[in-house]
């Protein structure tokens, strides 16, 4: 991890322009990407249901999703962000993304990493040691709901009327 | 299912009247002047589709192929209309015309026939001064040619259109159909248990003074399955009695069996034909998607046809219903993966296990189910008499009625796979123990 | 970015070792002073625990007062050693005793049979000269006395042991016992489809120079089944050929069984004894969990024995493994609440609702087999001879290695409900074609 800030200044932009032209950039907010703000991902339509459900979800009051999505370190976030940025943006401007949204490869190591971050005191005995073995015990196997509340497999069994919407469509 | 992602959107993109849609309104061209989106996607279910098991195949039948390799569904219907013709299963669109032009009608059949093929509701409501269900059980004497007539002939000659699921002035999901309702009641009025319907369970505990109302009871998500239950579901459609929904004992397979067999029809003990070989008073099952459905883990869990069928597809930033009602396996991003997020592949690869395992259980029933015809006709050779064969023939009333159950419905056993195992497993057991009743007759 | 973790972790040391533990530090006792929270909670598997399926019964049985009331199951098993007794089924820390003390012993047992019941490695290393596999293979022509005897005297005699699944030096998870890895091995190297195991594919699409080794290619997630199928699996023990795992045309049931059906001991064609009435040579089937596991939707989803029989618990700071292996319906909470957010009730009901059709479907088998044996009975009694009853004898020992791999698993069929009911669909298939064969001697 030698870069140098200019470096990664680079990549950054890099990412961006590359995947968007300036247009797209200003129309998905996309400086806003730099926050850490969850409003700043729900700015794109796209990332509303996520926003959505961390909302009621049980680390609503304690992470944000950049502390589950993105690198804790500097260097590696804005990298982490460049490429993302890159796909998601491309995505958002060609619209040729698998539908639903669905975590893969990378991203599923950020979000391992920064569990266990957070999590240390109480997971270090599951790991004899070397919490970055890429086949360490996955916490979103049994976890999947800490972010964005129940999922859909589980979704709390058939509705039992309490939220019973009115008759009428909105 | 209404939680997982919320429907803002909706809120969003709030649609504007352009033309007005009454109860009588059964033309979906008029409605989709207000809705074209859902509009679009409802007619595309004019296309063609096919899938492994899906999408084409007899009613109550396996795909037409396999008829012709597997004659022993043939020789399971003979004395039925079903033995005469198979059609393709097409999209709802083809719904009345394809009923029209089966070959089933050279039989004589009843007007019941009409009340899931077609926007009938203001003919019942005509028919009954108003209330739909006196109009409907009217025409279960009316033959079919009559009725069919009448619908045309009052401009309603359209497939299951906009008003048959909503109603015209708040756009909510609704249930129509008499038989649905007077079905539902029977359910509610029962203590069978109904893991699936909670509203049922909390209609229970209340003081039962008025009837359980779908309409008003049933939540949201219940509708999105209530709303394909008014047809997709095992029934009873001739001239003899009012179309019926056999939900007295619950929503199993057992259940339905117990009341078709307690029920009579001109003094006589209720079956849908004469075994043409064997003589057997044979049960005829349709299409139990929404009884099958309801014994599955999927419907435990909220889980509706809705769902599955009629997924919401992005459009821009809001969503619809996808009205293009078809094989979620042509879809399985949004039918599926919404819920599931696993690779398409593995989703295909685990629907394909449950079928297949089905699929086999249903050639050995079939197989076992020959072999009692078999050897009830030696018998017979030998000149059993009928009341020797008896035991053999209730036999094969009850296995017959186990493998059409299955066969019938339409998911190869997707939407209940241990059910389906069961009630296949249980079939095979009554083929065989009807063969060896025969067989003893010979000793 | 790796790296700040690895440190962390590091500095932190999980656990102090007071005690050094080696491959031979077979006492529990002795981990237990490094590691007291799984220990403690080991120790507690001594507890006798009881739910209505599970945690009692006979090892290859139904619950013990079933035996009674199902006299079928004593007939099923007439001629072998299992008709003689059946002790209820306990917790890990009585596994060595309750061998021990089983009146089937009464009946001489091969050295193979200490297998899954001790932590019997140091003596496999010592018989082999440290080739654990050599050592097993030559246990089998030894008596389970005589082995016995050499693992207590050797300091051994104990259950299933920390070591057994634990790597001393770094306490990674691992399987040791030889018969699991032939076996292993030989699936990998067939080309049967295996869902639940994607570690074997990706070593398939490799070199396959060296063997398929669980304990480098396998997947964490994997090993934390692995460690259960060492023991609880479908096996051949007896001095007539080593400990075998029946897995070269996959882990099914049909694969097993093409495997027994294809093997010969002296010159004979493979069977575990044969049946004292008829003379079938039937296929005993012995808890097969692993197996059937591994053809369910759980496996395919990655979920492993340890989720549901090893859930992690919160001990103060920390959470461990809990293990007090058990089934999970006393601990429903921890066991399937992380992954299913629905009420307690709700998951009890979903079991006993697949359990029981489970349970019917056995009944339903264990009838159709009774009046099998019977026919035979009757065509014997009629002078039916050896060669004309042979059909019905195959199709006896097709029906019964069916019934008694449900009835043997010991989860009554939840660890993959469909196929339960396939398995039994086809037992009750086989057994009343059995039927039908024998009275068709009577003619
Ligand atoms: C406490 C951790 C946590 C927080 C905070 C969090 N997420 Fe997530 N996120 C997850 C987990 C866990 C998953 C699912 C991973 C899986 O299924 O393997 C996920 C998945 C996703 C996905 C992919 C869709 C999917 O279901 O796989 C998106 C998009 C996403 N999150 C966006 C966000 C946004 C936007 C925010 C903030 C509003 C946020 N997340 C906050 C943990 C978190
Ligand atoms: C420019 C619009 C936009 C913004 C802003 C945005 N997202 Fe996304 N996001 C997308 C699109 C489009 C995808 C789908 C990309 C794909 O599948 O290749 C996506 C996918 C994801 C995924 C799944 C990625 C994967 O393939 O594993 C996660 C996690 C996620 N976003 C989190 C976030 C977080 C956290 C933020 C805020 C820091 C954010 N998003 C901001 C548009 C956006
Ligand atoms: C920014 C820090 C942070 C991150 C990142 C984080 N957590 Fe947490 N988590 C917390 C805090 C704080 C709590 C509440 C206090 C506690 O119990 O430790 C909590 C609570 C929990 C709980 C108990 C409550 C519940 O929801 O069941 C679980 C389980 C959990 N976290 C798992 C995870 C997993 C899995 C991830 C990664 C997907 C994750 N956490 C990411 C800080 C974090
Ligand atoms: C195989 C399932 C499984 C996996 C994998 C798993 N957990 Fe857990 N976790 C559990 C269970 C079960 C509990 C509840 C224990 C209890 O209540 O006694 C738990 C409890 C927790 C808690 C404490 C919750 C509380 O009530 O305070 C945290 C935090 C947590 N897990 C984080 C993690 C992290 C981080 C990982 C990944 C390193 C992880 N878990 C992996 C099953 C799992
Ligand atoms: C709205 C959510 C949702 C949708 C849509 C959905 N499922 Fe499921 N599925 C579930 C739930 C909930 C379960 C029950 C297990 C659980 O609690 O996780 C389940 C269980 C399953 C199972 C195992 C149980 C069984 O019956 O064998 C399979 C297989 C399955 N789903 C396949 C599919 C397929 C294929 C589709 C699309 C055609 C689909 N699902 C659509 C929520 C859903
Ligand atoms: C969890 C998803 C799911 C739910 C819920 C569901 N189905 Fe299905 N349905 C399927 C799948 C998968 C198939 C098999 C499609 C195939 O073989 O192509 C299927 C097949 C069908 C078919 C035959 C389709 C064809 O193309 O031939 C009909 C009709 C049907 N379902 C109606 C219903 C009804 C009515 C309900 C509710 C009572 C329902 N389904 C609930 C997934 C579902
Ligand atoms: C008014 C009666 C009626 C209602 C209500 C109804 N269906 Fe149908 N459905 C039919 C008929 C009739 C057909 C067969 C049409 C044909 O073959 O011409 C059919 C066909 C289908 C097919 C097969 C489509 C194909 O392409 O092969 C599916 C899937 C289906 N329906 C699902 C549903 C679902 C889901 C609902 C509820 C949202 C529903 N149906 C509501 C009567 C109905
Ligand atoms: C309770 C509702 C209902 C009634 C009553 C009903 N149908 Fe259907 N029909 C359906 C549904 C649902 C389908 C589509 C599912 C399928 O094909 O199994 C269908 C499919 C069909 C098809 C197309 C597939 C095929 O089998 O060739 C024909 C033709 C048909 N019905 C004719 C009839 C006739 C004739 C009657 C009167 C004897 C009748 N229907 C009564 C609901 C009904
Ligand atoms: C077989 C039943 C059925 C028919 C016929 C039907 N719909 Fe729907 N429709 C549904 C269901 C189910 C939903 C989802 C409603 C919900 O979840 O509340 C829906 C939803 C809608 C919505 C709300 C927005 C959305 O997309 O979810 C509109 C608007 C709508 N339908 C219009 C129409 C129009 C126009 C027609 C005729 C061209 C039509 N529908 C025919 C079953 C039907
Ligand atoms: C998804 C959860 C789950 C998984 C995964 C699972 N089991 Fe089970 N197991 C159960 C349930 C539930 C029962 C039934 C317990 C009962 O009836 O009390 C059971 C029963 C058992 C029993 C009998 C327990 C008793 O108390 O009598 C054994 C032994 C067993 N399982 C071993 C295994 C093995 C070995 C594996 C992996 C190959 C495995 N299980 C995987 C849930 C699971
Ligand atoms: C070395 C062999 C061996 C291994 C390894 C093993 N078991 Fe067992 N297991 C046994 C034996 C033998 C018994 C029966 C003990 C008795 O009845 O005395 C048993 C009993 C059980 C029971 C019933 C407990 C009760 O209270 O009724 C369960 C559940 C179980 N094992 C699950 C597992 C799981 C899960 C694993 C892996 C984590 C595992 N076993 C690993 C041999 C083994
Ligand atoms: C491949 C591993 C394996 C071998 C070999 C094995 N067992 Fe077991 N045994 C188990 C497991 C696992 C259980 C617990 C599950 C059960 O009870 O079904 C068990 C349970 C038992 C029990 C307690 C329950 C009962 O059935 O009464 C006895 C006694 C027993 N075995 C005796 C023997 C004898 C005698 C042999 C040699 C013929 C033997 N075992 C060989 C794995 C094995
Ligand atoms: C039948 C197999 C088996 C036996 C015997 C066994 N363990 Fe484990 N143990 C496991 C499994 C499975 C895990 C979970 C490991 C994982 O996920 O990597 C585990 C995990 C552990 C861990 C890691 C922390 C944790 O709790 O997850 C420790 C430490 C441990 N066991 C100690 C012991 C000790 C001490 C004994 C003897 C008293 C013992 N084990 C006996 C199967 C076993
Ligand atoms: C580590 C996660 C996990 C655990 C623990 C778990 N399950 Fe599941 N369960 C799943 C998944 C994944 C599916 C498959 C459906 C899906 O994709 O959601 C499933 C499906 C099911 C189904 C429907 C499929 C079938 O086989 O009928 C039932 C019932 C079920 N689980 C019950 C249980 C019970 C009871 C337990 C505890 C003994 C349990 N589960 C523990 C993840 C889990
Ligand atoms: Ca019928
Ligand atoms: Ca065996």
């Amino acid at each position: 991890m030698a870069l140098d800030k200019k470096l990664i200044a680079l990549a950054v932009l890099l990412g961006i322009l590359v995947g968007t032209g300036a247009f797209t950039f200003r129309y998905a907010e996309g400086l806003s990407y730099f926050s850490t703000d969850p409003k700043a991902c729900a700015n794109c339509h796209i990332m509303t249901p996520q926003y959505d459900s961390w909302q009621k979800s049980s680390h609503h009051t304690v992470a944000g999703c950049v502390d589950c999505h993105l690198p804790h370190t500097f260097i590696a976030k804005y990298i982490a962000k460049a490429e993302n940025g890159y796909h998601h943006s491309k995505g958002f401007t060609l619209q040729d993304f698998h539908e639903p949204i669905m975590i893969k490869g990378k991203n599923q190591k950020i979000l391992q990493h920064n569990c266990v971050s957070c999590h240390e005191d109480m997971v270090h005995g599951l790991f004899r040691g070397d919490i970055t073995n890429p086949d360490a015990v996955s916490c979103v196997h049994c976890h999947a709901s800490v972010g964005h509340g129940a999922l859909p497999t589980s979704i709390g069994g058939a509705d039992r009327g309490e939220n019973r919407e009115g008759n009428s469509h909105e | 299912l209404m939680n997982i992602f919320e429907r803002k959107a909706e809120a969003k993109a709030p649609y504007v009247r352009l033309v007005e849609v009454t109860e009588d309104t059964t033309d979906p061209a008029e409605w989709g002047k207000n809705w074209p989106k859902q509009y679009d996607s409802y007619k595309r279910t004019a296309l063609s589709t096919r899938t492994r098991f899906g999408g084409h195949g007899g009613s109550e039948a396996l795909p037409e192929e396999k008829i012709e390799r597997d004659p022993w569904l043939k020789r399971m219907f003979l004395g039925y209309a079903f033995s005469i013709d198979y059609r393709d299963r097409r999209g709802h669109a083809y719904m009345l015309s394809d009923q029209e032009s089966t070959e089933r009608l050279s039989k004589p059949q009843s007007g019941s026939c009409m009340h899931c093929h077609a926007a009938i509701m203001p003919v019942y409501r005509a028919l009954g001064d108003g209330d739909a269900l006196v109009g409907m059980n009217k025409t279960h004497k009316m033959s079919y040619q009559e009725l069919n007539k009448m619908v045309h002939d009052m401009g309603h000659g359209h497939s299951v259109s906009c008003v048959d699921c909503h109603d015209p002035d708040s756009m909510a999901l609704r249930v129509t159909r008499p038989a649905f309702i007077v079905g539902i009641q029977k359910l509610a009025e029962s203590d069978a248990p109904v893991p699936a319907i909670p509203s049922i369970d909390i209609w229970r505990q209340g003081s039962r003074k008025t009837p359980y109302d779908p309409n008003v009871d049933a939540t949201r998500g219940e509708m999105r399955s209530f709303a394909c239950g008014q047809c997709h579901v095992e029934y009873y459609c001739s001239s003899g009695m009012p179309l019926t929904f056999p939900w007295a004992n619950g929503l199993t397979m057992d259940g339905a069996e117990k009341e078709w067999n307690e029920t009579e029809i001109k003094g006589e003990r209720f079956y849908d034909y004469k075994h043409k070989e064997s003589g057997a008073e044979i049960l005829k099952a349709q299409h139990p998607e929404f009884e099958l459905w309801s014994q599955g883990i999927h419907a435990r869990s909220g889980v509706a046809c809705a769902d599955c069928h009629m997924p919401y597809m992005r459009d821009g930033a809001s969503k619809v219903s996808d009205h293009w009602v078809r094989s979620p396996l042509l879809n399985v991003n949004r039918a599926c993966q919404v819920c599931h997020h696993i690779p398409e592949a593995e989703i295909l690869a685990r629907v394909d296990s449950i079928q297949q395992k089905n699929f086999d259980l249903l050639q050995r029933g079939g197989a076992a189910l020959m072999d009692l015809l078999d050897a009830v006709q030696t018998a017979k050779d030998a000149g059993a008499t009928p009341e020797q064969l008896k035991p053999a023939l209730e036999l094969q009333r009850k296995a017959q009625w186990r493998l059409d159950y299955i066969a019938a419905e339409n998911s190869m056993g997707f939407h209940a796979p241990q059910e389906a195992a069961r009630i296949l497993g249980e079939a095979a057991d009554y083929a065989r123990q009807g063969q060896v009743e025969a067989l003893k007759l010979l000793k």
